[in-house]
């Protein structure tokens, strides 16, 4: 009966091509369709276009070259099974799932399958304790850390007090969306503001319950954990409205160049947490110009280049370049496997010297990763929209989070899992 | 009513009419303001074939949907074995024995003739879903008693060849009878017929009359029957009911109907003042 | 006034504008399925790749620009040429009517006297293929749309209306584009009856939805029909493209409002135009109303979503036959 | 003529009633059969088991059962991703409640914990018929969508909702969790489909499908000849729901080994599984089978040949397999407008009188 379409399906699936076992390989799985295409083309195109970079320039890595196989997933979380177990076999060092349903379903079977997982700034959160999640890394800032950042910098503005002060967080009823709650009640209770939460449905198109509700109340702040569609609605909206722009932050993933243009000048003063720098003022863009869009090989179109979001692409690139050199380091040989990989992210160390090299000093923060911490430094810094000009700017230093709020919580949560799955935490 | 075998007697061609089964008493049905039937009372005997008559819209179909339990009247009663009968679902008055075909045949065109068929044993299965499920036990021993019930019922009505099609494919005349056989296979002790011969030419017409007067004769089956020919309601029936707009005109047996003036003005078309 | 009647007056206003845009989809829906009984499911989709064409048009993208890029290895991206909104928007319902006349040249006429499950089955394979050939045609990615539409809160109203309530109260709010949309669906409903009751094609409209066959007999050609009506759905869709567009760009999650519309339709009848306008109205404001009551204070809010639903529902445990149909007595 | 029923006659009820009249049709069944289970196991690697197989079997599963409700008993249904979460939801509470129990109770259970919810929302089938009640059932997806993002209960207060299969086992074999065996996870699933797709044979060709059936055709007629309604739309939400329930539980704890409900049991996915039988063809179980293959297997298919053969851009083999499956859909429904299942029977049909067309 159904065994004619498996039949035709194995002979699509044996016209695969069989990968060249030396390259190094980074499997990509992008969304460049569905509900959240405008923020996966540009970090496709810049995770992407770094590797294609190092290729064109260096000849790849430790001489080694990189093999970029891109997968369609769409946000979805089957389709992300689908592209993880075909692009496995081939010789896959390290995924960067880029969707929280892929990112929860691949932790269990990728450390089974002893291939490490790369998810900077999203994904599990407690997934820093490296004691507990051995192949899961999310340095160099979680969404933990984007709360504690967001507070940091009301706080700044409000001279170290916020006692008094209303914040609302308005966010996406998801996984995604509900990370922060708990990181802000902490520090709600510790700072002395008060905090309501208010959900958006996915999509979002439709908000305006919530912002005449936020009208209502008129809190002192609006944080923002949004994604897709409902970026751009809450920031219309929060313009409808007057809510104050420079009082109105989001976290980085509602920090997109098309998250605040289609409300035009109105977004402007619009701000949002980064854990890396934004614009195209940096070295490594000229060689990516250069190298990449001028020979035609780059991903997209080549103009999302210093685009907030096609930056953490390349940085997210950069971060596992340097880790693959020090997993080349560590075990002597260009031609490294998937749990050398993971062993290369678990030294991986930062320096300003190293990034400057790179053509990208600043651009994000020195760090070194351990066992114990997955998570990296946790630091980040605050980007505003200028509407007029239509870029980002950074307007605060890289600071650091409150880890004395933030540590519990992970310590905790992933107590809980290791509970759940008979997983004994320690390094060895 | 009273004691019912008092009233007994046996026809001309030996059969033997029993008492009353079932008595409409001033039954009153209205649509909103229309009223379709109007403070109509008559009986239907044990054995005998009772024939409801009248012109269009006369109200026939109607006063058998309220037989059915479909219709629920404004007044009046229906009386079943000397009993009022409470309000009831129609699936509740099929459960007491009572069965029907259709003026515009209400077959399920997706299934086959035999399933259509076997629908009409439903209320004699009652296997567990859980046995039905493994098909096993109770629900395999029921389907095979019944199924050979309903192959009687086949034989009889003479539609073994067309068994297993599917009735959306059956010829007209064909469907009709299928409808028939549902009817039959429930084993009913009324059985109420809608213009059974709607439609049909003269051949299947006298094959439809011949199956009705079987039912009746064989199983002393209970039938009241709707029905346009006046020439076959006057050889098949044993007493008549005529309505016009609603009302009782006439009731008697074919000869007193046929002599009734009302009824010959109503045929006639008699202008209504 | 106590402030919190004020801002139920406010939540209410707002809901109706609310309405009003679920109806602009919804009626799209409607006049599908009164001329043809087809439920179609592609008019989110369509709701979508009208409004990627519009602004594809008026920015002058090639179209299949990164399909020719691919396949033939060139750089094409733009014309380099702006066209007025006015033009774009003609050229785009000119677009919408060719849609129209192929669905029904090679979709609908090989499906003709099909049961409903079927046709409705023909939308979603369109809805499918349009949902592709879209993205293939204009790209995936966020599109601003921007055809001139007033943004932002009434300024005026705000300050004329302050003076209602205390301290916390800041004048009603209500959104600009939800006054343009209200005021355009106003001038589509009004011209959608005109046309159906002043006009030859419309009077054949009307007569092939009240009775296919009397229609067919007295020489109405149902082909005809059907891409009149399709093309007056893709022009309501482009209509709810734009409204729903300006506000949040235009990106595949435009495609998911059809779903805003469905209590609207279960409420309003599937037949109805008036239906669908006021089965909006009573879904918007009976979902922000709630959701201003009991949704946000006690439920933890987001409850809008399947309140609609819920309320759609219960009306019709209690009428059947939804808002304006007929009280259906049933035959054997 | 090597297809053929000549010569095949039936002398008991018995032999009449059975699922597969034809000797070759029975042939062909058991090889199928011998293939699934005593070939398949042995060959299959996790990308067909996880890529093809179990999502296939999953989904067949969930296609059977809304087939049950929506193409025998006449009730459409969206409700049917909110289901699968009852489901989802009911084996992971199962599961971490009772972590020594066997992941088999836990889904059965899980199924049945999803019948009674199912027949809560088949309440208003009684009075909202056709389309009206397709819109009403997504009352029923977005409120227990809802219901099981809102209450941390659900999802044992983890700090963003989702929810992760620990490692269970079936008679000391892993069945759940990362360290499962690709054979182990389809096995579990095609023992499933295998049983239930006999249940919805047994009850489909007996006196309670035929009841369903009678309720879809003309459910006046059905009632007056002595159909209960209440009683036979009910049990087809119960059994629909029950089998729903199993595939949101295999869904979750087999396939996906992580949920989070707004994005594993939304409203793309009651539309997915009502396309699975329309297309497959409704009220068939072939068809149930023959839908959902299409609708998983032909993505798959295509992405492979796209862009692993033809090495097209990811985004552009995405679009094209969207234009590819919408334009399939239009030219099958114009080919044969009742589903798959109708076009395997006419092919059949076809066979059996080959090479003699007359």
């Amino acid at each position: 009966m159904n065994m004619k379409k498996i039949a035709a399906a194995s002979v699509a699936a044996l016209m695969v091509g069989t990968p060249v076992l030396a390259d190094l390989v980074f499997p990509s799985l992008s969304y460049r369709t569905g509900p959240y295409a405008a923020g996966g083309i540009p970090y496709a195109d810049g995770y992407s276009d770094y590797f294609t970079l190092l290729n064109e320039r260096d000849g790849g890595i430790g001489g080694a070259a990189i093999q970029v196989i891109e997968c369609e997933t769409g946000y979805n979380t089957e389709k992300g099974v689908e592209c993880y177990e075909s692009t496995k076999g081939q010789g896959a060092l390290v995924y960067n799932p880029l969707s929280t349903g892929i990112t929860y379903q691949l932790i269990p079977k990728a450390t089974a399958d002893n291939i490490p997982l790369y998810t900077p700034g999203y994904g599990r959160t407690s997934a820093a304790n490296g004691k507990v999640f051995s192949h899961v890394f999310n340095f160099p800032a979680n969404y933990w850390n984007a709360a504690s950042l967001a507070v940091n910098h009301l706080l700044a503005e409000n001279g170290g007090d916020l006692n008094g002060k209303s914040v609302a967080l308005v966010y996406h009823n998801s996984a995604y969306g509900k990370e922060p709650i708990r990181t802000l009640e902490g520090l709600a209770e510790k700072h002395g503001f008060k905090l309501t939460a208010i959900p958006v449905d996915h999509p979002g198109q439709e908000q305006k319950s919530q912002w005449l509700q936020i009208r209502r109340e008129k809190p002192d702040y609006v944080l923002m954990w949004g994604w897709g569609v409902m970026n751009q609605v809450a920031i219309q909206e929060a313009a409808n409205i007057r809510f104050p722009m420079e009082n109105f932050v989001g976290v980085w993933w509602s920090g997109g160049d098309h998250d605040v243009a289609p409300a035009g000048e109105s977004a402007t003063g619009y701000k949002a947490v980064t854990f890396h720098a934004v614009g195209s003022d940096f070295p490594v863009f000229d060689d990516i110009q250069k190298h990449v869009v001028e020979t035609g090989k780059a991903a997209g179109a080549g103009d999302n280049i210093g685009k907030a979001i096609y930056n953490r692409g390349v940085y997210a690139a950069m971060l596992m370049a340097e880790a693959v050199s020090k997993a080349q380091e560590i075990h002597g040989t260009p031609d490294i496997t998937a749990a050398m990989m993971r062993d290369g992210m678990e030294a991986l160390e930062i320096t300003d010297a190293r990034m400057a090299e790179l053509g990208m000093g600043g651009f994000g923060p020195a760090f070194s990763v351990s066992c114990e911490n997955h998570g990296g430094p946790g630091t980040g810094a605050i980007q505003q929209w200028d509407g007029a000009a239509g870029t980002w700017s950074l307007i605060s230093e890289f600071g650091g989070s409150d880890m004395d709020v933030i540590q519990p919580l992970i310590d905790a949560d992933s107590a809980a899992y290791a509970a759940e799955n008979n997983i004994e935490a320690g390094c060895n | 009513m009273n004691d019912m075998s008092a009233d007994s007697y046996v026809t001309e061609d030996g059969r033997t009419i029993g008492g009353v089964v079932m008595e409409m008493k001033n039954i009153t049905l209205r649509f909103g303001g229309v009223v379709a039937i109007k403070d109509i009372s008559f009986d239907i005997r044990e054995g005998e074939i009772r024939a409801i008559i009248g012109p269009n819209g006369a109200g026939k179909s109607s006063m058998l949907n309220v037989i059915s339990g479909f219709y629920k009247p404004q007044e009046g009663e229906v009386m079943y074995r000397g009993e009022k009968r409470p309000p009831m679902k129609p699936y509740q008055v099929a459960q007491q024995g009572i069965a029907r075909t259709f003026q515009n045949i209400a077959l399920f065109d997706g299934m086959s003739v035999l399933d259509n068929i076997m629908t009409g044993r439903l209320n004699s299965m009652n296997a567990s879903l859980l046995s039905q499920a493994v098909w096993w036990g109770k629900a395999q021993k029921e389907e095979f008693e019944n199924r050979e019930k309903v192959e009687k019922v086949i034989d009889f009505l003479e539609i073994q060849a067309i068994r297993k099609t599917p009735v959306g494919r059956l010829p007209y005349g064909l469907k009709k009878r299928v409808e028939l056989a549902r009817a039959l296979a429930a084993e009913p002790s009324l059985l109420l017929l809608d213009e059974p011969m709607a439609g049909m030419n003269v051949e299947e017409k006298e094959d439809m009359s011949r199956f009705i007067l079987d039912v009746n004769d064989e199983f002393g089956t209970t039938i009241a029957l709707i029905e346009h020919d006046m020439g076959v309601v006057m050889d098949l029936s044993d007493r008549v009911v005529v309505m016009d707009y609603g009302k009782k005109i006439g009731d008697g047996t074919p000869d007193e109907v046929r002599n009734n003036q009302d009824v010959i003005d109503a045929y006639l078309g008699v202008a209504h003042d | 006034m106590p402030d919190q009647l004020l801002f139920a007056i406010e939540v209410t206003m707002n809901g109706l504008m609310a309405g009003v845009l679920y109806a602009l989809v919804a009626l799209g829906f409607v006049l599908i399925f009164k001329a043809s009984g087809i439920f179609n499911y592609a008019q989110g989709v369509m709701a979508l790749f009208a409004a990627m064409t519009l602004v594809g048009i008026q920015n002058g993208q090639v179209p299949f620009a990164h399909l020719i890029n691919a396949v033939f290895g060139t750089e094409v991206h733009h014309f380099g040429w702006h066209v007025p909104a006015i033009l774009a928007i003609l050229l785009t319902a000119c677009v919408m009517v060719l849609f129209a006349w192929i669905v029904e040249r090679y979709v609908l006429k090989h499906l003709v006297g099909q049961p409903d499950i079927i046709l409705f089955m023909a939308t979603i394979g369109l809805a499918y293929f349009m949902e592709g050939f879209g993205d293939l045609m204009w790209g995936a990615d966020i599109k601003k749309l921007d055809v001139g539409l007033p943004q932002g809160g009434s300024f005026w109203l705000e300050e004329n209306t302050a003076w209602l309530g205390g301290e916390g109260f800041y004048g009603f709010f209500i959104d600009k584009l939800d006054m343009v949309a209200t005021v355009v669906a106003a001038i589509l409903v009004a011209s959608l009856v005109a046309f159906s009751q002043y006009t030859k094609q419309g009077r054949a409209m009307r007569a092939v939805a009240d009775d296919h066959q009397a229609a067919l007999s007295v020489g109405v050609s149902l082909r005809f029909i059907w891409v009149l009506v399709w093309s007056l759905a893709g022009f309501v869709a482009l209509v709810a493209g734009i409204m729903w567009g300006a506000k949040s760009g235009v990106q595949f999650s435009l495609s998911l409002i059809a779903l805003k519309a469905l209590p609207v339709l279960m409420l309003g009848g599937f037949t109805s135009i008036p239906g669908a306008i006021v089965g909006g109205l009573i879904i918007g404001v009976g979902e922000k109303l709630f959701e201003f009551l009991i949704g946000a204070p006690f439920l933890g809010g987001a409850t809008e979503n399947w309140f609609a639903y819920m309320l759609a529902l219960l009306f019709l445990v209690f009428r059947p036959q939804g808002l304006f149909g007929e009280k259906i007595i049933e035959r054997v | 003529m090597l297809y053929r029923e000549a010569g095949d006659f039936k002398t008991s009820y018995q032999k009449d009633s059975q699922t597969f009249p034809l000797k070759f049709d029975r042939m062909g069944y058991w090889t199928v059969m011998v293939v699934a289970f005593l070939v398949v196991p042995f060959v299959i690697n996790d990308y067909w088991a996880n890529a093809v197989a179990v999502p296939f079997l999953i989904y067949a599963i969930a296609a059977l059962g809304l087939n049950i409700l929506t193409g025998y008993a006449g009730q459409v249904s969206l409700g049917t991703g909110g289901f699968m979460a009852v489901g989802a939801y009911a084996c992971y509470k199962l599961m971490t409640m009772f972590p020594e129990v066997s992941m088999l109770v836990h889904v059965v259970l899980a199924g049945g914990i999803t019948a009674l919810v199912g027949v809560l929302f088949g309440l208003p089938s009684l009075r909202i018929k056709g389309f009206y009640l397709a819109v009403a059932t997504l009352a029923a997806q977005f409120f227990l969508v809802w219901l099981f993002n809102k209450v941390p209960w659900f999802y044992n207060y983890s700090a963003s909702g989702q929810i992760n299969a620990p490692e269970r086992t079936v008679f000391g074999i892993i069945v759940t969790g990362p360290n499962t065996e690709a054979w182990a996870k389809y096995l579990f699933c095609l023992i499933f489909v295998v049983v239930l797709a006999w249940i919805a044979r047994n009850l489909t060709r007996g006196m309670t499908g035929r009841k369903w059936m009678a309720i879809r055709d003309m459910d006046i007629a059905a009632e007056i000849i002595g159909v209960n309604p209440l009683m036979a739309k009910l049990t087809a939400f119960a059994v629909s729901s029950f089998f729903v329930g199993i595939a949101g539980a295999l869904f979750f704890s087999i396939y996906l080994g992580a949920a989070e409900v707004g994005e594993a049991f939304g409203i793309q996915k009651s539309f997915l599984i009502l396309f699975m039988i329309i297309i497959g063809g409704l009220g068939s179980i072939f068809g149930s089978f023959a839908g959902a293959a299409f609708m998983v297997l032909m993505p798959v298919f295509l992405k492979n040949v796209l862009v692993g053969g033809l090495g097209w851009p990811t985004d552009l083999a995405a679009h094209l397999e969207f234009i590819i499956v919408g334009g399939l859909i239009v030219v099958f429904l114009i080919l044969e407008p009742h589903g798959l299942a109708q076009l395997w029977r006419l092919t059949k049909e076809k066979l059996r009188l080959w090479p003699f067309p007359h």
